[in-house]
Protein backbone atom coordinates (compact mmCIF):
# COMPACT_ATOMS: atom_id res chain seq x y z
CA UNK A 1 0.00 0.00 0.00
CA UNK A 2 1.09 3.49 -1.19
CA UNK A 3 -0.24 7.35 -0.28
CA UNK A 4 -0.41 9.20 -3.50
CA UNK A 5 -1.02 12.93 -2.76
CA UNK A 6 -2.21 15.15 -5.41
CA UNK A 7 -1.56 19.27 -5.18
CA UNK A 8 -2.63 22.03 -7.57
CA UNK A 9 -3.79 21.47 -11.13
CA UNK A 10 -3.29 17.67 -10.49
CA UNK A 11 -5.10 17.69 -7.52
CA UNK A 12 -8.36 19.19 -9.14
CA UNK A 13 -8.10 16.93 -12.44
CA UNK A 14 -7.62 13.82 -10.44
CA UNK A 15 -10.76 15.21 -7.93
CA UNK A 16 -9.16 14.13 -4.67
CA UNK A 17 -5.77 15.29 -2.51
CA UNK A 18 -4.80 11.64 -1.90
CA UNK A 19 -5.50 8.05 -1.57
CA UNK A 20 -4.23 4.70 -0.36
CA UNK A 21 -3.64 2.33 -3.84
CA UNK A 22 -2.15 -1.12 -4.16
CA UNK A 23 0.38 -1.39 -6.18
CA UNK A 24 3.05 -3.58 -7.86
CA UNK A 25 4.45 -0.64 -9.58
CA UNK A 26 8.68 -0.82 -10.06
CA UNK A 27 9.25 2.75 -10.66
CA UNK A 28 6.84 5.71 -10.78
CA UNK A 29 6.64 5.96 -14.41
CA UNK A 30 5.05 2.55 -13.80
CA UNK A 31 2.83 3.55 -11.14
CA UNK A 32 1.58 6.52 -13.63
CA UNK A 33 0.37 4.32 -15.79
CA UNK A 34 -1.41 2.25 -13.63
CA UNK A 35 -3.33 5.19 -13.06
CA UNK A 36 -3.84 6.25 -16.33
CA UNK A 37 -5.34 3.16 -16.82
CA UNK A 38 -7.92 3.17 -14.30
CA UNK A 39 -10.07 6.25 -15.30
CA UNK A 40 -9.76 9.31 -17.61
CA UNK A 41 -9.33 12.08 -14.90
CA UNK A 42 -5.85 10.17 -14.34
CA UNK A 43 -5.42 10.19 -17.97
CA UNK A 44 -5.97 14.08 -18.19
CA UNK A 45 -3.74 14.83 -14.72
CA UNK A 46 -1.24 12.73 -16.57
CA UNK A 47 -1.13 13.79 -19.87
CA UNK A 48 2.32 15.63 -20.30
CA UNK A 49 4.74 14.23 -17.52
CA UNK A 50 7.37 17.18 -18.54
CA UNK A 51 4.49 19.84 -17.20
CA UNK A 52 4.65 17.49 -13.83
CA UNK A 53 7.15 16.81 -10.65
CA UNK A 54 7.14 14.21 -8.32
CA UNK A 55 8.72 13.52 -4.60
CA UNK A 56 8.90 10.94 -2.79
CA UNK A 57 8.37 10.73 1.03
CA UNK A 58 8.77 14.40 0.89
CA UNK A 59 11.86 14.90 -1.44
CA UNK A 60 12.46 15.29 -5.22
CA UNK A 61 12.40 12.72 -7.30
CA UNK A 62 12.15 11.58 -10.79
CA UNK A 63 9.45 9.67 -12.85
CA UNK A 64 12.52 7.08 -13.51
CA UNK A 65 12.68 6.10 -9.50
CA UNK A 66 12.06 2.93 -8.22
CA UNK A 67 9.37 2.47 -5.66
CA UNK A 68 10.58 -0.01 -3.11
CA UNK A 69 10.38 1.28 0.21
CA UNK A 70 8.52 3.91 -0.92
CA UNK A 71 5.30 5.18 1.34
CA UNK A 72 4.33 8.44 0.18
CA UNK A 73 4.11 9.64 -3.73
CA UNK A 74 3.25 13.06 -4.52
CA UNK A 75 2.83 14.67 -8.50
CA UNK A 76 2.26 18.28 -8.54
CA UNK A 77 3.31 21.32 -10.95
CA UNK A 78 6.04 22.90 -10.95
CA UNK A 79 6.54 24.97 -7.83
CA UNK A 80 6.02 28.99 -7.50
CA UNK A 81 6.33 30.00 -4.51
CA UNK A 82 7.95 32.95 -3.41
CA UNK B 1 17.83 29.80 12.16
CA UNK B 2 13.77 29.40 11.98
CA UNK B 3 11.06 28.67 9.33
CA UNK B 4 8.15 29.39 9.83
CA UNK B 5 5.00 28.21 7.42
CA UNK B 6 1.97 29.61 8.75
CA UNK B 7 -1.69 30.73 7.24
CA UNK B 8 -1.68 33.90 9.57
CA UNK B 9 -0.08 37.47 8.52
CA UNK B 10 3.44 38.35 9.81
CA UNK B 11 4.70 41.76 10.70
CA UNK B 12 7.63 42.78 8.87
CA UNK B 13 8.58 45.68 10.53
CA UNK B 14 8.74 43.86 13.66
CA UNK B 15 10.17 40.81 12.05
CA UNK B 16 13.12 43.11 10.92
CA UNK B 17 13.50 44.50 14.49
CA UNK B 18 13.74 41.56 15.97
CA UNK B 19 16.35 39.81 13.09
CA UNK B 20 19.92 39.92 13.34
CA UNK B 21 19.65 41.79 16.75
CA UNK B 22 22.77 41.10 19.06
CA UNK B 23 24.71 39.06 16.52
CA UNK B 24 28.57 40.07 17.97
CA UNK B 25 29.92 39.91 13.83
CA UNK B 26 27.19 40.97 11.87
CA UNK B 27 27.68 43.88 9.80
CA UNK B 28 25.15 43.29 6.98
CA UNK B 29 21.18 42.00 7.39
CA UNK B 30 19.49 41.74 4.20
CA UNK B 31 15.67 41.45 4.31
CA UNK B 32 13.03 40.42 1.23
CA UNK B 33 9.74 40.98 1.25
CA UNK B 34 6.93 39.06 -1.19
CA UNK B 35 4.02 40.88 -1.74
CA UNK B 36 0.91 39.91 -3.57
CA UNK B 37 0.76 42.20 -6.93
CA UNK B 38 -2.38 42.59 -9.00
CA UNK B 39 -1.74 42.72 -12.37
CA UNK B 40 -4.55 41.62 -14.08
CA UNK B 41 -6.23 44.46 -11.57
CA UNK B 42 -8.96 41.36 -11.45
CA UNK B 43 -7.65 39.45 -8.52
CA UNK B 44 -9.89 39.09 -5.42
CA UNK B 45 -7.64 36.68 -3.73
CA UNK B 46 -4.44 34.47 -4.17
CA UNK B 47 -4.80 31.00 -2.54
CA UNK B 48 -1.78 29.45 -1.61
CA UNK B 49 -1.59 25.59 -1.52
CA UNK B 50 1.35 23.81 0.03
CA UNK B 51 2.80 19.92 0.98
CA UNK B 52 2.42 20.63 4.85
CA UNK B 53 5.53 18.48 5.91
CA UNK B 54 7.57 18.82 2.84
CA UNK B 55 7.03 22.53 3.01
CA UNK B 56 9.14 22.75 6.26
CA UNK B 57 11.34 20.52 5.14
CA UNK B 58 12.57 21.62 1.92
CA UNK B 59 12.77 25.15 3.49
CA UNK B 60 14.80 24.26 6.53
CA UNK B 61 17.19 21.85 3.90
CA UNK B 62 17.56 25.50 1.67
CA UNK B 63 18.24 27.96 4.87
CA UNK B 64 21.21 24.86 6.15
CA UNK B 65 22.42 25.03 2.83
CA UNK B 66 22.99 28.68 2.66
CA UNK B 67 23.50 29.06 6.62
CA UNK B 68 27.00 26.93 5.68
CA UNK B 69 27.74 28.32 2.35
CA UNK B 70 27.77 31.61 3.23
CA UNK B 71 28.70 31.49 7.09
CA UNK B 72 25.68 33.37 7.94
CA UNK B 73 25.08 34.25 11.42
CA UNK B 74 21.35 33.43 10.95
CA UNK B 75 18.47 32.99 8.39
CA UNK B 76 15.06 33.36 8.38
CA UNK B 77 12.20 32.23 6.22
CA UNK B 78 8.52 32.77 6.68
CA UNK B 79 6.07 31.79 4.07
CA UNK B 80 1.97 32.28 4.56
CA UNK B 81 -0.26 29.80 2.94
CA UNK B 82 -4.20 30.00 2.26
CA UNK B 83 -5.91 32.91 0.89
CA UNK B 84 -4.51 36.22 0.60
CA UNK B 85 -5.51 39.84 -0.46
CA UNK B 86 -3.67 42.06 -3.02
CA UNK B 87 -1.22 43.98 -1.49
CA UNK B 88 -0.88 41.33 1.41
CA UNK B 89 2.95 40.16 2.66
CA UNK B 90 3.26 36.49 1.00
CA UNK B 91 6.68 35.99 2.43
CA UNK B 92 9.73 37.15 3.86
CA UNK B 93 13.37 36.27 3.79
CA UNK B 94 16.27 37.60 5.92
CA UNK B 95 20.08 36.87 6.34
CA UNK B 96 22.65 38.07 8.56
CA UNK B 97 26.36 38.54 7.70
CA UNK B 98 29.83 39.49 8.53
CA UNK B 99 29.83 41.44 5.27
CA UNK B 100 27.47 42.66 2.39
CA UNK B 101 27.83 40.49 -0.66
CA UNK B 102 27.22 37.17 1.37
CA UNK B 103 24.32 38.71 3.11
CA UNK B 104 22.32 39.22 -0.72
CA UNK B 105 24.13 36.36 -2.37
CA UNK B 106 22.35 34.43 0.58
CA UNK B 107 18.71 36.05 0.30
CA UNK B 108 19.15 35.72 -3.49
CA UNK B 109 20.06 32.48 -3.11
CA UNK B 110 17.12 32.04 -0.96
CA UNK B 111 14.54 33.16 -2.65
CA UNK B 112 15.64 31.51 -6.03
CA UNK B 113 14.92 28.10 -4.35
CA UNK B 114 11.99 28.97 -3.15
CA UNK B 115 10.39 30.28 -6.31
CA UNK B 116 11.07 27.08 -7.93
CA UNK B 117 12.13 24.34 -5.22
CA UNK B 118 9.40 24.68 -1.97
CA UNK B 119 6.24 22.89 -2.67
CA UNK B 120 3.80 25.81 -3.25
CA UNK B 121 1.31 26.94 -5.79
CA UNK B 122 -0.42 30.17 -6.73
CA UNK B 123 -3.55 30.48 -7.84
CA UNK B 124 -4.98 33.83 -8.95
CA UNK B 125 -8.61 34.08 -8.33
CA UNK B 126 -11.19 36.58 -9.91
CA UNK B 127 -14.60 37.79 -11.08
CA UNK B 128 -13.42 35.62 -14.38
CA UNK B 129 -12.60 32.52 -12.57
CA UNK B 130 -9.51 31.09 -11.17
CA UNK B 131 -5.97 30.40 -12.77
CA UNK B 132 -2.69 28.59 -11.55
CA UNK B 133 0.08 30.71 -11.71
CA UNK B 134 2.56 28.99 -14.03
CA UNK B 135 6.25 28.55 -13.55
CA UNK B 136 8.29 31.11 -15.31
CA UNK B 137 11.28 29.42 -16.97
CA UNK B 138 13.06 32.32 -15.71
CA UNK B 139 12.84 31.44 -12.40
CA UNK B 140 13.93 27.74 -13.58
CA UNK B 141 17.01 29.42 -15.15
CA UNK B 142 17.79 31.66 -11.74
CA UNK B 143 19.18 28.50 -10.29
CA UNK B 144 21.90 27.98 -12.53
CA UNK B 145 23.82 30.73 -10.81
CA UNK B 146 23.82 28.39 -7.80
CA UNK B 147 24.83 25.19 -8.82
CA UNK B 148 28.68 25.89 -9.49
CA UNK B 149 30.74 26.16 -6.19
CA UNK B 150 33.05 28.52 -7.73
CA UNK B 151 30.17 31.10 -8.17
CA UNK B 152 30.50 31.25 -4.04
CA UNK B 153 31.21 34.31 -2.93
CA UNK B 154 34.49 35.65 -1.47
CA UNK B 155 32.75 36.96 1.56
CA UNK B 156 33.76 39.96 1.01
CA UNK C 1 12.48 58.32 -2.51
CA UNK C 2 13.70 59.94 0.92
CA UNK C 3 17.53 60.17 1.55
CA UNK C 4 18.51 61.35 5.37
CA UNK C 5 21.86 61.83 6.65
CA UNK C 6 21.42 62.33 10.23
CA UNK C 7 23.54 61.65 13.78
CA UNK C 8 20.78 60.50 15.15
CA UNK C 9 19.99 56.72 15.15
CA UNK C 10 17.28 54.95 12.95
CA UNK C 11 14.66 52.36 14.03
CA UNK C 12 15.00 49.80 11.14
CA UNK C 13 11.81 48.05 12.01
CA UNK C 14 9.92 50.87 12.34
CA UNK C 15 11.51 52.11 8.42
CA UNK C 16 10.95 48.28 7.39
CA UNK C 17 7.41 48.96 8.20
CA UNK C 18 6.44 52.18 6.73
CA UNK C 19 8.73 51.27 3.48
CA UNK C 20 6.50 50.10 0.46
CA UNK C 21 3.77 50.43 2.14
CA UNK C 22 0.45 50.97 -0.37
CA UNK C 23 2.58 51.04 -3.44
CA UNK C 24 -0.33 49.17 -5.94
CA UNK C 25 2.56 47.90 -8.48
CA UNK C 26 5.06 46.14 -5.31
CA UNK C 27 5.57 42.72 -5.57
CA UNK C 28 8.99 42.73 -3.99
CA UNK C 29 11.27 45.19 -1.02
CA UNK C 30 14.50 44.66 0.16
CA UNK C 31 16.21 46.47 2.81
CA UNK C 32 19.81 46.35 3.45
CA UNK C 33 20.97 47.66 7.46
CA UNK C 34 24.27 47.92 7.95
CA UNK C 35 25.64 47.19 11.39
CA UNK C 36 29.31 48.40 13.40
CA UNK C 37 31.40 45.35 13.47
CA UNK C 38 34.14 45.11 15.96
CA UNK C 39 36.64 43.60 14.15
CA UNK C 40 40.06 44.03 16.62
CA UNK C 41 38.14 43.05 19.61
CA UNK C 42 39.46 46.61 20.78
CA UNK C 43 37.08 49.37 19.30
CA UNK C 44 35.49 51.51 21.28
CA UNK C 45 33.62 53.40 18.71
CA UNK C 46 33.73 54.19 14.74
CA UNK C 47 33.36 58.09 13.98
CA UNK C 48 31.68 59.06 10.79
CA UNK C 49 32.94 62.22 9.30
CA UNK C 50 31.10 63.35 5.98
CA UNK C 51 30.66 66.39 3.88
CA UNK C 52 27.74 67.94 5.02
CA UNK C 53 25.97 69.27 1.14
CA UNK C 54 27.60 66.91 -1.24
CA UNK C 55 27.14 64.04 0.64
CA UNK C 56 22.96 64.79 0.36
CA UNK C 57 23.71 65.38 -3.33
CA UNK C 58 25.60 62.44 -4.06
CA UNK C 59 23.48 59.95 -2.50
CA UNK C 60 20.35 61.82 -4.35
CA UNK C 61 21.80 61.60 -7.16
CA UNK C 62 22.52 57.61 -6.57
CA UNK C 63 18.89 56.99 -6.07
CA UNK C 64 17.52 58.73 -8.44
CA UNK C 65 19.89 56.53 -11.11
CA UNK C 66 18.12 53.28 -8.89
CA UNK C 67 14.87 54.91 -9.58
CA UNK C 68 15.20 55.28 -13.19
CA UNK C 69 17.48 52.25 -14.09
CA UNK C 70 14.88 49.61 -12.51
CA UNK C 71 11.74 51.52 -12.61
CA UNK C 72 11.44 51.59 -8.46
CA UNK C 73 8.22 52.46 -6.78
CA UNK C 74 9.92 53.88 -3.91
CA UNK C 75 14.01 54.16 -2.27
CA UNK C 76 15.27 54.99 0.84
CA UNK C 77 18.61 55.83 1.91
CA UNK C 78 19.52 56.98 5.48
CA UNK C 79 23.06 56.90 6.28
CA UNK C 80 24.45 58.46 10.06
CA UNK C 81 27.82 60.13 10.72
CA UNK C 82 29.13 61.06 14.20
CA UNK C 83 30.68 58.59 17.30
CA UNK C 84 28.72 55.12 17.24
CA UNK C 85 29.26 51.96 19.12
CA UNK C 86 30.10 48.51 18.15
CA UNK C 87 26.60 46.93 17.16
CA UNK C 88 25.06 50.32 15.88
CA UNK C 89 23.29 50.50 12.99
CA UNK C 90 24.90 52.61 10.71
CA UNK C 91 22.69 52.95 7.84
CA UNK C 92 20.38 51.12 5.87
CA UNK C 93 18.63 50.98 1.90
CA UNK C 94 15.24 49.90 0.96
CA UNK C 95 14.36 49.19 -2.24
CA UNK C 96 10.81 48.48 -3.98
CA UNK C 97 10.17 47.27 -7.30
CA UNK C 98 7.55 44.81 -8.99
CA UNK C 99 9.28 41.96 -9.38
CA UNK C 100 12.81 40.39 -7.04
CA UNK C 101 15.68 40.55 -9.58
CA UNK C 102 14.94 44.91 -9.68
CA UNK C 103 14.60 44.74 -5.93
CA UNK C 104 17.44 43.31 -4.99
CA UNK C 105 19.86 44.55 -7.79
CA UNK C 106 19.06 48.00 -7.17
CA UNK C 107 19.61 47.76 -3.53
CA UNK C 108 23.09 45.90 -4.11
CA UNK C 109 23.92 49.39 -6.75
CA UNK C 110 23.18 51.49 -4.19
CA UNK C 111 24.86 50.24 -1.43
CA UNK C 112 27.88 49.31 -3.91
CA UNK C 113 27.81 53.50 -4.51
CA UNK C 114 27.45 54.64 -0.94
CA UNK C 115 30.91 52.27 -0.44
CA UNK C 116 33.07 54.52 -2.76
CA UNK C 117 31.66 57.44 -4.31
CA UNK C 118 29.34 58.73 -1.01
CA UNK C 119 31.21 61.21 0.65
CA UNK C 120 31.61 59.10 3.84
CA UNK C 121 35.15 58.35 5.81
CA UNK C 122 35.07 55.79 9.00
CA UNK C 123 37.32 56.26 11.94
CA UNK C 124 37.98 53.04 13.92
CA UNK C 125 38.66 54.42 18.14
CA UNK C 126 40.07 52.45 20.30
CA UNK C 127 42.33 52.07 23.54
CA UNK C 128 45.19 51.27 21.45
CA UNK C 129 44.47 54.42 19.24
CA UNK C 130 42.70 55.46 15.90
CA UNK C 131 42.87 54.17 12.40
CA UNK C 132 40.72 55.82 9.41
CA UNK C 133 39.19 52.31 7.80
CA UNK C 134 40.99 52.08 4.25
CA UNK C 135 39.28 51.54 1.07
CA UNK C 136 39.16 48.02 -0.22
CA UNK C 137 40.21 47.52 -3.85
CA UNK C 138 36.90 44.99 -4.05
CA UNK C 139 34.58 47.79 -3.16
CA UNK C 140 35.64 49.84 -6.01
CA UNK C 141 35.82 46.96 -7.86
CA UNK C 142 31.87 46.10 -7.37
CA UNK C 143 31.01 49.14 -9.61
CA UNK C 144 32.38 47.62 -12.66
CA UNK C 145 29.24 45.50 -12.51
CA UNK C 146 27.03 48.55 -12.93
CA UNK C 147 29.39 50.21 -15.70
CA UNK C 148 27.39 48.13 -18.34
CA UNK C 149 23.67 49.30 -19.38
CA UNK C 150 23.63 45.97 -21.27
CA UNK C 151 23.70 44.29 -17.67
CA UNK C 152 21.09 45.84 -16.45
CA UNK C 153 17.94 43.49 -15.33
CA UNK C 154 15.35 42.42 -17.41
CA UNK C 155 13.44 42.89 -14.47
CA UNK C 156 12.36 39.38 -14.22
CA UNK D 1 39.25 83.52 -3.51
CA UNK D 2 38.45 79.97 -3.36
CA UNK D 3 37.14 77.68 -0.33
CA UNK D 4 39.32 74.45 0.36
CA UNK D 5 37.92 71.52 2.38
CA UNK D 6 39.58 68.84 3.61
CA UNK D 7 38.48 65.88 4.90
CA UNK D 8 39.28 62.23 7.31
CA UNK D 9 43.36 62.19 7.60
CA UNK D 10 43.67 64.64 5.11
CA UNK D 11 41.75 67.48 7.23
CA UNK D 12 44.69 65.92 10.05
CA UNK D 13 47.41 65.82 8.34
CA UNK D 14 46.54 70.13 6.76
CA UNK D 15 45.32 70.55 10.75
CA UNK D 16 42.42 71.98 9.86
CA UNK D 17 39.28 71.83 8.30
CA UNK D 18 38.91 74.40 5.56
CA UNK D 19 40.52 77.29 4.32
CA UNK D 20 39.97 79.98 2.41
CA UNK D 21 42.81 81.09 -0.30
CA UNK D 22 43.90 83.57 -3.19
CA UNK D 23 44.94 81.49 -5.88
CA UNK D 24 45.70 81.90 -9.73
CA UNK D 25 46.23 77.90 -9.84
CA UNK D 26 44.97 76.75 -13.83
CA UNK D 27 43.88 73.13 -12.69
CA UNK D 28 43.69 70.96 -9.43
CA UNK D 29 47.16 70.05 -10.15
CA UNK D 30 48.68 73.51 -9.95
CA UNK D 31 46.67 74.29 -6.97
CA UNK D 32 48.11 71.50 -4.95
CA UNK D 33 51.69 72.00 -6.00
CA UNK D 34 50.78 75.78 -4.31
CA UNK D 35 49.71 74.91 -1.32
CA UNK D 36 52.71 71.46 -1.14
CA UNK D 37 55.26 74.76 -1.54
CA UNK D 38 53.53 76.69 1.34
CA UNK D 39 54.17 74.59 4.78
CA UNK D 40 55.45 70.82 5.18
CA UNK D 41 51.90 69.68 6.52
CA UNK D 42 50.55 70.03 3.00
CA UNK D 43 53.17 68.25 1.80
CA UNK D 44 52.35 65.24 4.52
CA UNK D 45 48.80 65.48 2.72
CA UNK D 46 49.63 65.80 -0.65
CA UNK D 47 52.47 63.14 -0.58
CA UNK D 48 50.31 60.67 -2.44
CA UNK D 49 47.92 61.80 -4.90
CA UNK D 50 47.06 58.38 -5.68
CA UNK D 51 45.49 57.97 -2.39
CA UNK D 52 43.48 61.40 -2.63
CA UNK D 53 40.26 62.27 -4.16
CA UNK D 54 39.46 65.59 -4.94
CA UNK D 55 35.48 67.22 -5.64
CA UNK D 56 34.89 70.69 -7.01
CA UNK D 57 31.64 72.37 -5.97
CA UNK D 58 30.70 68.82 -4.50
CA UNK D 59 31.12 67.15 -7.30
CA UNK D 60 33.81 64.68 -7.76
CA UNK D 61 36.69 65.72 -10.16
CA UNK D 62 39.96 65.31 -11.89
CA UNK D 63 43.56 66.37 -10.43
CA UNK D 64 43.67 67.36 -14.50
CA UNK D 65 40.34 69.86 -13.93
CA UNK D 66 40.19 73.37 -14.31
CA UNK D 67 39.58 75.82 -11.28
CA UNK D 68 38.00 78.26 -13.68
CA UNK D 69 35.01 79.35 -12.43
CA UNK D 70 35.16 76.73 -8.77
CA UNK D 71 34.19 78.23 -5.56
CA UNK D 72 34.60 75.09 -3.60
CA UNK D 73 37.67 72.12 -3.52
CA UNK D 74 37.62 68.94 -1.40
CA UNK D 75 40.80 67.24 -1.03
CA UNK D 76 39.81 63.45 1.00
CA UNK D 77 40.73 59.86 0.86
CA UNK D 78 38.97 57.44 -1.09
CA UNK D 79 35.26 57.27 0.71
CA UNK D 80 34.36 54.51 2.55
CA UNK D 81 30.58 54.80 3.37
CA UNK D 82 27.99 51.95 3.43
Amino acid sequence: MIDILYFAWVRERVGLPRERVETSAATVADLVEELKAREERYEAAFADLRALRVALDQELSEFTAPLAGVREVAFFPPMTGG
Amino acid sequence: MRVRVQAEPFDHGAECARFGQGGRDVGAVVTFLGVVRDDSGAMERMEIEHYPGMTERAISGIVAEAMARWSLADALVIHRHGALKPGESIMMVATAARHRVAAFEAAEFLMDYLKSRAPFWKKEVGAGGADWVAAKDEDEGALVRWSDPLLKSNDV
